[in-house]
């Protein structure tokens, strides 16, 4: 049953969902944050959540997915385990890192989400290597790695994807476009807003509106189908916003660096309540339906603190443990 | 929140000038914007560059509001570049100019040692003389609130091993102004660790510029049992020990060393000459650490004066741990201290 | 008095005496090597001399260039002294790094140049960093970057460029696409044979062919004036060959690295012999003025190794000199 | 010339092993091609990438012509970059690869250090124990004819500070195959320096696999008076001192040490029970190098037991100079040691 939009409606609503469960997680975390039970620094996705939702509805588990520092989205669109994020964020044993890595460095082998690095773009030559693994060993899979916009600027950006073009490497880059690194503006780091024109020498680039969940998914669809039957890699930038501050939970306004109108303009854009729009119109929801949704997400998320309150911290004798492997 | 706050350290104070006339008291980061803005003010070639530096949180004070006064040209946001901007900032320093490079964290100068271990500290040898660097880079020093392993890495250690480099770890406000402006004028690259557990220290600086050597230590308390050498935020751990264990009848000489390179040997061999005991705290891991150079240079040159071995309390060879209960057993603190110093009398 | 090449006869034998006196210095350091007098890595520029001729025949004095470890011919070409030159092949007192650099930091500030580092690509943030002191300045000099092809694999090298843009630096990117890395041919390293095909996205970009003294001259003339004028920065591909090894006085066949046939090829495209068909046509040159050039260099040669021969080594005492500055 | 040849060291030659029955004389650049041949034959999941590797040179004859019998899928070419090429090695081991990858010199590293420093050692760690790295990363030190300050450092001793790393500097034909067929198999970042002045050293060399465990050191020359402990060339140094020492009455215990990181405690402090007198001989920078750990560790540990202060012997803190006469100012040699020697007796 494909509709207009040449999905599914259990397609449509699945990535409404993640979207919505991306959220509310991130907003649940806002409102915990200051009970100071999470010793650990969060950078929210709020107002990013098309460009995980979008992008991880075309992959499977065995795909993997290089993340960073703002990576609580792409781990449950990835198909991440809840609980196992919000003990990590709780610094306990049952995190998905053990409480090694915390809110920085969630890594679970289980759905293809192999390391995630808070050094900016130092993920990106270690997804390359991935997929350069992933075909010599003929594996099949695809190999997608998120970045920022700031990412870009650093070298080995570049060096990664020139060597991705030379070995034809299943590799999808994505840019999340979000106009910030911290609090400075991307003009005062870059000459061009799009950042993505920097590569257009080197490899198939794309620029898509990343709060427009289906353009994401379509998009990412035909790069990751690419990548997947070996026509090489490309590099999506997804233009966005976060309604968050950088890390922490105030917004950018509150900190001082964004200015309300243009808050309030991607406000307006919100990926969520744009494709709540869509979804109406085409009668796959209806208020009841969002109702339950968020029950769901509601309950599973109290479950998930209650889990990661009641947790055992790690044991301290084992400062060691993991050192080597 | 302590990872977007500072973390205070309320037992540290230290007033190393209370007489000058001009003195008031002033936090940390506000002797750091004090200093920056001097070197600015004095100095037409020098400039600040750094990711952030204008942001509204201004390194936590210690930029803020100097692009206002001089202008986005002399005090700069850089993107995300560390390696090339490096580079870049070498070059600029070698042509003339005097750039003072701000870093969130050392773990971010792993991205620049290309520049630094291979261009910054050799140009000027490699060239008979012909191209000295005057740069300064500056890099804060993280810890704790779930930092982890990529965010809360001490590094100095590494950097003493390179020929070419002087590098400060100043651990008072008024330290700090004073070292910053000698670092500025030196002809050579300095690198300035800065810890920030020290960043809402106050204390008397005067307001008039003023310098402070490099290479100079000094002694923060004077005692006749055991020579502390401490480094930086290890400073405020000792001064913290020292009391408990002055109870207990142990008496310990503290040594702020200030600069790690060139360190002040006669400093702590002077005061070993007194009290016959050794110990060094230091932020950074022991394993091929500024202790290690300073134990292996030191004990050759007191062997005979030392009643006992020299004790290094420094970080265990691993990397940063995540949760809060790890965090404590990584992080060697007042208490560690009073522990090694028992165990050393 | 123009020609059809828009130069003064004087302008055109310049770029041609500069190339001879650059290829007649390479041969000699050359043929000495093997007696062992200069105890020092040499990396000859034989082939590549239409470079260096044309690009610093643009070139002022105050204008700074930043060389690579192939320096010989960008030393010369810039006014760099052959006496101070060769007495450093030789590890003495008198040359132009006092003999503490060697063939691969031949430095000289009194001609504008500044450093010479030997790590591939690593005078390139330098040499931009340079261009920014001279607009902060307001110097109103250009600098001007040489690189080998293999340094444009670097990631500091988009980072450079990316700043250079930013900033809008008076500086020139000029690239030597010789082919090779050592003994590695470029499409071993690279998709593309072009590289500056990866900088399009970035700032102006040409590919020239570099071993045609005029159109070197022609081109980077106009991008040197471009950034003189506050234009902003450029990069230009020149496309040549190296008729040597990569270091050392072999050539790339005897290595075991190059084909016969390729080194044939290009021997036969040799920028000396080429512009000596033209300057012949234009009749400008003939065998006597040859000789005379020749005959000028070989003399000053013979001086600048005598000199150096009978130059002073640095006094041992000195380790620590230029430790500090 | 020996910028492309090798600088025989031809006082240097030890057989480890001809009782082995299947053991021949190799060079010690054909014992790590063995090693490389073997590791590549017998897991399909190691492959070897550097700059240079294929071409006609081969790493000094390294890795000549395994391209040729393993494809150049699993023995390739790298681009210039460092720092990318170490990231996309680090995930391809992450990824259960097994790569080996060659630098021509340590300087080159300088690139690669935040993946090396902030993520190779650090994955598995940050991950709890969900990403095991087996990389092996491979440089040659070069040194002499004028390689100047970029391109002849021993950098070994900036590594010795970060933790999660294995480093290992064989000395012998017999040792580098057995030590590098060990790296390949661990599970964990491995780092080997090897000396250009070592490798046309030849001596008895196996043909089948082995290995030779990390960690462990060697006694090359037992000896009563003084121990020293030699890394990498200089265990050639000392072998040559120790001749001339011995005419003299001095009789030196030479302990190669093989792998730094971690380094062989016990056999330096049983030494020195002996001995009573301990010189650290390193390739490297003394200040904040791995002689300095050496001394502050094993210092600690043998208070008491030392008749004398460790000495240590390396090189001063300053880039390599140029002109050859600066050069032999620069490299400490046999001399050198035997006048350290003297002066420690
Ligand atoms: C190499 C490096 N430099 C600086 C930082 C500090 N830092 C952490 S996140 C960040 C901003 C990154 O911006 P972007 O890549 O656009 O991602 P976003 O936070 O906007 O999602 C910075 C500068 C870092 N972690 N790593
Ligand atoms: C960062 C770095 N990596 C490797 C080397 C070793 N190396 C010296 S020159 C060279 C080849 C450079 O090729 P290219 O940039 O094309 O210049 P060319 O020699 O062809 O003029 C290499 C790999 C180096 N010096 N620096
Ligand atoms: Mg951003
Ligand atoms: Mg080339």
């Amino acid at each position: 049953m494909k509709n207009s939009y040449n999905l599914s409606a259990e397609a449509l609503l699945e990535l409404y969902k993640t979207m919505k469960r991306i959220r509310m997680t991130e907003e649940k975390i806002a409102a915990h944050y200051r009970e100071d039970n999470m010793h650990t620094p969060v950078h929210l996705y709020i107002g990013q959540e098309a460009i995980a939702a979008g992008v991880c509805a075309n992959l499977s588990k065995d795909d993997k997915l290089f993340s960073n520092h703002r990576n609580h989205g792409h781990y449950l669109a990835k198909g991440g385990n809840l609980k196992a994020m919000i003990a990590e964020l709780h610094n306990k044993e049952t995190g998905c890192s053990k409480g090694y890595g915390g809110s920085m460095h969630l890594v679970d082998n289980n759905v293809g989400f192999p390391i995630t690095s808070s050094i900016v773009a130092g993920g990106v030559p270690i997804g390359t290597g991935d997929a350069l693994a992933a075909s010599t060993l003929g594996e099949g899979r695809v190999t997608v790695v998120f970045m920022g916009d700031a990412a870009t600027e650093e070298g080995v950006v570049y060096e990664s994807l020139c060597f991705a073009v030379l070995k034809n490497l299943p590799v999808v880059y994505i840019c999340e476009n979000n106009l910030y690194s911290v609090g400075t503006h991307l003009l005062k780091r870059e000459k061009e807003q799009r950042v993505s024109k920097k590569f257009e020498g080197i490899l198939p680039v794309y620029t898509v509106d990343g709060n427009d969940v289906l353009a994401v998914y379509e998009s990412s669809r035909k790069a990751i189908e690419h990548a997947r039957y070996g026509r090489g890699p490309s590099f999506i930038e997804y233009v966005t916003y976060r309604l968050r501050d950088h890390h922490d939970t105030k917004t950018g306004v509150e900190a001082g660096y964004q200015s309300q109108e243009e808050w309030d303009s991607w406000k307006e854009k919100c990926p969520i309540a744009a494709f709540e729009r869509i979804l109406s119109k085409e009668n796959l929801i209806d208020t009841d339906i969002i109702s339950g949704i968020e029950e769901t997400n509601k309950n599973e998320l109290n479950d998930a603190f209650r889990f990661a309150e009641e947790s055992r911290l790690p044991d301290v004798g084992n400062l060691y443990n993991g050192l080597f492997g | 929140m302590p990872w977007t706050k500072i973390t205070q350290s309320d037992y540290f104070e230290i007033d190393d000038n209370t007489e000058a006339p001009t003195s008031r008291r002033l936090k940390y980061t506000e002797a750091v914007r004090e200093a920056l803005d001097s070197a600015l003010e004095i100095d037409k070639r020098v400039f600040v560059m750094g990711q952030g530096i204008n942001d509204p949180g201004g390194m936590f004070g210690a930029t803020t509001g100097l692009y206002k006064k001089y202008g986005e040209e002399r005090v700069f946001e850089t993107p995300l570049a560390e390696a090339g901007l490096t580079g870049i900032a070498v070059g600029a320093a070698a042509a003339g100019l005097r750039p003072f490079y701000c870093h969130n964290r050392p773990d971010f100068l792993m991205l620049a040692m290309d520049q630094i271990v291979n261009h910054a500290t050799k140009l000027n040898y490699m060239s008979g003389g012909q191209c000295n660097v005057p740069l300064v880079v500056w890099a804060t020093t993280g810890m704790g609130w779930g930092s982890a392993a990529q965010h809360s890495q001490a590094l100095h250690g590494l950097f003493m091993h390179v020929p070419g480099l002087k590098i400060i770890m100043p651990t008072t406000p008024y330290d700090v102004k004073g070292l910053i402006l000698s670092a500025i004028e030196d002809n050579n690259p300095v690198m300035i660790f800065e810890h920030r557990k020290l960043f809402n220290q106050t204390g008397h600086v005067p307001e008039q510029a003023y310098k402070i050597p490099i290479g100079k230590g000094v002694v923060r308390k004077t005692g006749t049992d055991i020579t502390v050498v401490a480094i930086s935020e290890m400073v405020a751990e000792a001064l913290k020990a020292s009391k408990k264990l002055e109870e207990e009848g142990i008496s310990l000489e503290i040594i702020d060393l200030r600069t790690i390179k060139p360190f002040d040997e006669d400093i702590i061999i002077n005061s070993i000459k007194k009290t016959g005991r050794l110990l060094i705290a230091d932020t950074g891991w022991a394993t091929g650490g500024v202790s290690a150079e300073i134990a292996a240079r030191i004990g050759e040159k007191t062997f005979g004066l030392l009643k006992a071995p020299i004790v290094r309390l420094a970080s265990e060879d691993v990397p940063t741990p995540a949760s809060y209960v790890l965090e404590r057993a990584f992080y060697k603190n007042a208490e560690d201290l009073e522990k090694a110093a028992k165990a050393l009398w």
